[in-house]
């Protein structure tokens, strides 16, 4: 099971912060992991929009990097605080 | 140091346990952001703020760390709230020591623009309309490219 | 608001009551300067800062007002010590609050070139080979010099 | 009688920072008046200095400038707080 974390305005587009998924086989890049949860999600492109930035066990990646071994995603849309 | 925590930030309390820490440096620089009950959607009657640890910290960290290098610094803090606050409410806290006081005002500002613009937060205000999740403006992102451009 | 007194500063406690009546202005920045231990004469036991009044204040109200035209300041404070004082001791302390943190930090700093190089008040170290008079810095003329150079 | 201020270091070559004189008749001007009291305190040009500025009752005033019923005068040397 993998640990997908939905920060800011994208727990607002899934409905929830924080889930607890098998992936399936043929999602293997940070790429195909947006393009999946896009469609199951009906988040029109909210998952695909290059300003959300994707960390694998908090460290940020590429689209075409490998999803290996990763124990927790995080999906992070533009931050900001003070 | 840094403190990430939702318990309350009292800046004059902050800036109190600074100053004896750094002892007789010259200068000391603070900022205090507060919650406004102003924003861009109107009236602001919450704010919700959201960390993601450890890499909250790690960005955090590793910008005072610059800040060490491009100045002479003797002491910084950085104290964010996260959680839930109301307007007033004290959500960030930024202290910087030199013994050149341009030091500390480049320091202390610079540590803002990056809080601002790239330190891992969301922020979600409550207005009577509902509730509306903040990205930053792009007054906040000329700021920050201010430090990248010199 | 201006407040020139031998009575010591308490950097804190100023903050406090500044930001009680600032309310909820989105920043605020604060500066302190101590008295050094060590300047340009070697080992500092004690320092003396003379004024005239009203030249030092109607110099640093013009300043103030001067801040309030060029930055959009809801509040601005200075306090300054004079008379006699020892390192450690908090020589002054100015607070600007906006709602944009970059016009409180600009102000700040304006205020504090202004305190450096233009406000009338006469410095003088204590040392352990006499006393010294103190006159500014080049370094303080070339930071006060930025503001007209805009 | 005319009150005159001696501030900073210049207090230390008059040996005084404050004293009331009657000025002489000669005496007209900002510019009369320093040197005739760098001559009287033997300052060797301390008070001729143009980075010392004369203030009369307040106002900083040229070393043409006339000092018609001054009350006060003050010699500044290079200020600076903080």
């Amino acid at each position: 099971m993998t640990k997908i974390l939905y920060f800011g305005r994208l727990s607002d587009v899934t409905g929830t912060a924080e889930e607890r998924l098998d992936l399936p086989d043929h999602v293997e890049t940070a790429g195909a992991l947006r393009s999946w949860l896009d469609l199951r999600f009906e988040a029109k492109g909210a998952l695909l929009e290059p300003s959300v930035r994707i960390a694998v066990d908090s460290e940020i990646i590429f689209d075409d990097e490998p999803l290996t071994q990763a124990n927790e995603i995080a999906f992070m849309p533009p931050v900001g605080g003070g | 140091m840094l403190r990430i925590s939702p318990a309350p930030l009292d800046s004059a309390a902050l800036l109190k346990t600074f100053e004896q820490d750094v002892g007789n440096a010259g200068g000391i620089v603070s900022f205090s952001g507060r919650v406004r009950s102003a924003a861009q959607a109107g009236k602001v009657t919450g704010l919700h703020l959201q960390a993601y640890s450890p890499m909250t910290e790690t960005g955090i960290e590793a910008a005072m760390s610059e800040a060490r290098q491009r100045w002479p610094l003797t002491h910084s803090l950085v104290a964010h709230r996260i959680g839930d606050m109301v307007p007033g409410d004290t959500i960030v806290f930024v202290a910087t020591a030199s013994k050149h006081r341009r030091a500390a005002f480049e320091a202390a500002d610079f540590l803002m623009d990056y809080l601002k613009t790239e330190a891992v937060f969301w922020k979600k205000e409550t207005t009577p309309s509902g509730d509306l999740w903040i990205e930053p403006r792009s007054e906040d992102y000329s700021d920050a490219a201010r430090w990248s451009a010199e």
